[in-house]
């Protein structure tokens, strides 16, 4: 067991890999087989991120380094920087880490019958598959290039996916908008590497952290790794690639693309915070943080409300709701150079913004799923040919309901339980700003209320007389996030203090970060 | 107004970038404290003479990994780009 | 400042490189023209990484044969050949991803061939 | 466990949920007192608009591009400088990231 | 093509195979490996693509032997990195063993092939694993852009 807890970082990352090689192999023989080892790897890559959060939130950050005599032999012996690939997962790794294996495992288990009419499903499965692993690289790893391979990895999956359904004529469109822009984000993180790598000759995070000086070339770096992790997360005003991307992907993918651009939310705090914290005057990062967040609100809301697009409608508030995240943690950046305002309400506005990426993930990853079920049964995503669904899909319309109030921030459903924090903390730093994100929220809940009524509600359409309720397994995916989202609005408390202030702990405390990688170092 | 943008954007952007990579170390003068403890461990270490090989596969290899699943990627990409539809499928827009 | 120049030509020449890159991908309305400014933007990037591995009359860092101390720095050489095989293989899906588009709408013009906007 | 500190406020879905149900079975009860008279499945409960046949279900369910109507018409303005710029081109979606990259840039260098 | 074209390609083919296979499996002394090897060896498929014209080759070479290839690569690549699980993974477990684990003297030394613990066994994985993605990618390619509208999994 403690072997299993020693080495779950890597084996979190090589298992998915593992099946992913596997199943062109297994899919040849047997497709139940596919299936069940598909299923079966992702719950014991749950089991083992489980394991791993309470080891973490027991024993502190976890440090693997790959190709050592010893996995906690982060710098070689009478040598002064780490030169193997370091696996470091605290606590906010570990929180991305369970929103990835829940998200994975629920759109798994809806993919299983929703992409029952495609053709080529091996080359599915190993894709997906991929994409989590490309996740969890992410999110694990302490290595500045590590994160850039894994970050194009989890591109290049992702666009693949998207563009599955070839028989469609936009799905190569979106998926050639999200390689391409992919593509380019990742070359520029690639160039503000080679300038951190041209100054210290580091590689390491916490090595780079450790001596930044915030020089000219800093600045460049900071401001490259700024923009593309920002149009990889889709935040206004480069988030024109994501209803394109998410409307075409098959439901489970765009839950699962939802994840991967909170990976990349996870790599823009990791940059600001962990690298570049050490750096006095973070004021105007946090303001360049908080306005992009401000604008993804409001653009993103105001640009949801005409869609007929179910999926470009929810695609459009992702983009608000990301502005959310953005805005908390924003915050927080923004006084992180003075303790007593960052104690009396940035570390909240912090804890609001983490807990609303893991509540994000759940209820927008359940829309879609949901929004996957309607295209299931009308065969359109035009909300004007639908309606009077609720006849017949009463599951579906429940879990819409859960999602729809969830994400629209009303009592008592956790998407409120997130906001609340967000608005009542910012208001201390600026009102104005609370006050644009309150009335965010009432345009998102006129927009979900829009799109219930014109999905659900209405005379049942004779020419959906003969719809029936989707199949077990998507019901089962579906109500895998619903549970979860119930679990979370009835004890908010408790998921905060177990996961989401560790979280916000470890982003603020960068010190803890680097002495896990150089505290070993005798100078 | 288009044009505007574009020539504006990119010559902030690249003259910021000529301006700035000037500040970089001279070009043959690198500093290399992580690059010299590989070049003098990774015999001893990995037995290998070719010390890029060294980096590739024991140093870094985990990135090499990486690679290698992103080759995997593209290739099942591909294919799956111009696999087969279904005949029912093909009239559907 | 000349010779200052003649030292910094590489990293001028990878700037410059970069933003004939981003000229290409931002004016070129023709999606073959913009996967190759993609790829030349790839190439600035491995020029990039390259250049900073070089150290003055160094050798490839291979102990047949070559004395220890010249050797030019190798994890360069590693990361450059890691983001070459990248840019191939990402190369290889956006080419076919334009020719399946080319095969829906007929066109390879990122602005005839556009399904979705607003 | 259940309670979520904010700033200066507390969060407690519980109790919320127990004013809920209150005000649930409170609002049961004036349901009780209404009229004993109606019937479902009768005369009553057919629409009837002014002697004209009741049009079929496609004519009354509300599409979706109907609703808010005026809200789009008051804020016409705003939505024409807001839409022109998602044209869904691949181009502009690169100048925008170099656009905005440039003017971060700046600004980090002027405000340091 | 032509039959000249055709002539020297039967010619040199076997040459650049060689080479590239050459180049795999000296990775760890000369310089090469297995990305550069495989790409050599890709190459040579190139040429026969070009010469041939790509049905011809498809006669032979079907995509899903290629995937198959590239998967056991993979498996064998990833299945080397587990090796050393036991202490840490990517451990190099077989340096100072007497299976690839001399220790070459520490300096300038000409070179010795039975040195390198798991790199060249590596290298051979990567090497399998390039030639099989990069064959099939320029299979695939050629035949799209030579009229075929799809191919098989």
């Amino acid at each position: 067991m403690s072997n299993l807890i020693l080495h779950s970082p890597i084996l979190i990352i090589a298992i998915p890999l593992l099946v992913a090689f596997l199943i062109p192999l297994v899919g040849r023989a047997s497709e139940k087989a596919r299936d069940t080892l598909v299923i079966a790897a992702l719950v014991f890559v749950e089991f083992l991120v489980i394991l791993l959060a309470r080891d973490v939130f027991v024993n502190g950050i976890h440090v693997y380094t790959l190709g050592a005599v010893n996995a906690t032999l982060a710098v070689p012996e009478q040598f002064i920087v780490p030169v193997r690939i370091i696996l470091e997962v605290d606590s906010m790794s570990i929180f991305m880490g369970l929103i990835t294996a829940t998200i994975s495992l629920a759109a798994v288990i809806y993919s299983i019958a929703f992409m029952k009419k495609e053709t080529g499903r091996n080359n599915f499965y190993t894709l997906l598959m991929l994409l989590v692993v490309g996740m969890f690289g992410m999110e694990f790893t302490g290595d500045m290039f590590n994160l850039f391979v894994f970050l194009e990895v989890a591109s290049i999956a992702g666009a693949s996916l998207a563009a599955f359904r070839i028989r469609f004529t936009d799905s190569a469109e979106g998926g050639l908008k999200y390689v391409v822009l992919s593509t380019i984000a990742g070359l520029i993180v690639l160039f503000a590497i080679g300038l951190l790598y041209a100054q210290y000759n580091a590689l390491n995070m916490a090595a780079i952290a450790n001596v930044i000086q915030y020089t000219a070339l800093d600045k460049i770096a900071l401001i490259l790794l700024i923009g593309a992790f920002v149009l990889k997360l889709g935040g206004v005003p480069l988030h024109m690639w994501t209803p394109d991307t998410y409307a075409v992907a098959p439901a489970g993918i765009t839950a699962m693309l939802v994840a991967a651009s909170q990976a990349s939310m996870y790599a823009l705090f990791r940059t600001c915070f962990t690298i570049y914290g050490g750096a006095l005057n973070m004021m105007t990062v946090g303001w360049i943080i908080i306005i992009l967040g401000i604008l993804s609100m409001f653009i993103g809301v105001t640009m949801a409300l005409p869609q007929t697009d179910v999926k470009r409608l929810m695609a459009y508030h992702a983009i608000s709701q990301s502005g959310y995240m953005l805005l908390g943690v924003g915050v927080g950046l923004a006084v992180l150079g003075n303790p007593e305002a960052l104690n009396t309400y940035g570390i909240t506005a912090m804890i609001g913004g983490i807990f609303h990426i893991m509540n994000h993930a759940l209820y927008k990853g359940l829309l879609f799923l949901t929004a996957g079920a309607m295209f299931y049964v009308t065969g359109t995503r035009d909300l004007n040919k639908m309606g009077g669904l609720a006849h017949k899909m009463k599951f579906t319309t429940v879990f819409f309901i859960i999602g729809a109030l969830s994400i629209a921030g009303i009592p008592p459903f956790n998407g409120f339980a997130s906001k609340i924090l967000i608005y009542e903390s910012v208001y201390q730093f600026s009102p104005i700003l609370s006050i644009i994100a309150m009335v965010v929220s009432i345009l998102t809940l006129a927009s979900f209320a829009k799109a219930y009524n014109s999905a659900f509600m209405g005379p049942e359409l004779p020419q959906y007389k003969n719809v029936r309720e989707v199949p077990k397994a998507m019901i089962a995916g579906m109500a895998v996030l619903a549970t979860v989202i119930v679990f979370f609005s009835l004890c908010p408390g408790l998921i905060i203090d177990w996961l989401v202030e560790p979280a916000a702990n470890a982003l603020v405390n960068q010190g803890s970060y680097i002495n896990a990688i150089m505290g070993a170092v005798v100078p | 107004m288009r044009r505007i943008t574009i020539a504006v954007s990119l010559l902030i952007f690249v003259g910021l970038l000529m301006a700035v990579v000037m500040t970089v170390h001279p070009f043959g003068y690198p500093p290399s404290q992580m690059d010299d403890y590989i070049i003098e461990n990774a015999q001893t270490e990995t037995g290998a003479n070719n010390v890029v090989s060294a980096v590739v596969f024991d140093y870094r290899g985990f990135d090499t990994l990486g690679e290698a699943t992103i080759l995997f990627t593209a290739v099942t990409g591909v294919v799956t780009m111009f696999r087969r539809k279904k005949e029912e499928a093909k009239s559907d827009v | 400042m000349i010779e200052g120049m003649t030292t910094y030509v590489p990293y001028l020449a990878v700037a410059l490189l970069v933003g004939i890159a981003f000229y290409i991908i931002m004016v070129q309305k023709n999606l073959i023209k913009l996967v190759m400014g993609i790829s030349v933007l790839a190439s600035a990037a491995n020029l990039f990484l390259i250049t900073l591995g070089y150290r003055a009359e160094g050798v490839a860092p291979i102990y047949t044969n070559a004395p220890i101390d010249t050797f030019v720095l190798p994890v360069p050489q590693a990361l450059t050949l890691t983001s070459i095989v990248i840019a191939v293989a990402t190369l290889a899906l956006m080419l076919s991803m334009v020719i399946r588009v080319y095969r829906h709408t007929g066109s390879i013009d990122s602005e005839q061939s556009r399904i979705m906007k607003g | 466990m259940f309670v979520s500190m904010s700033g200066y406020s507390l969060w407690n879905p519980v109790i919320w949920l127990v004013v809920f149900v209150i005000m649930m079975v409170v609002v049961y009860l004036f349901r009780g007192r209404g009229q004993e008279q109606y019937k479902r499945g009768t005369e009553q409960t057919r629409v009837f608009l002014s002697g004209e046949e009741v049009p079929g279900p496609e004519q009354v369910n509300i599409r979706a591009h109907n609703i808010y109507w005026g809200f789009f018409e008051t804020l016409k303005k705003y939505y024409q400088v807001l839409v022109e710029p998602h044209t869904g081109i691949i181009n502009d979606y690169v100048i925008w990231l170099v656009l905005v990259t440039a003017l971060g840039a700046v600004t980090l260098f002027l405000a340091g | 093509m032509s039959k000249i074209v055709r002539t020297v390609a039967n010619f040199l083919i076997l040459f650049i195979f060689t080479y590239g296979l050459y180049v795999i499996m000296h990775g760890h002394v000369t310089p090469g490996g297995g990305f550069q090897g495989g790409a050599v060896f890709a190459s040579g498929i190139a040429l026969l693509i070009v010469a041939f014209g790509a049905k011809s080759v498809h006669r032979k070479l079907k995509e899903h032997q290629l995937s198959v290839l590239e998967s056991s690569g993979a498996l064998l690549f990833i299945a080397l990195a587990f090796a050393g699980i036991t202490t840490v993974f990517f451990y190099n477990a077989l340096v100072g063993s007497s299976f690839f684990g001399n220790i070459p003297p520490v300096g300038a030394n000409p070179g010795d092939i039975w040195t390198g613990g798991l790199i060249p066994l590596m290298n051979v994985a990567v090497g399998m694993k390039v030639i099989a993605g990069l064959g099939s990618i320029l299979l695939v390619m050629s035949l799209i852009t030579s009229g075929a509208t799809e191919v098989e999994e």
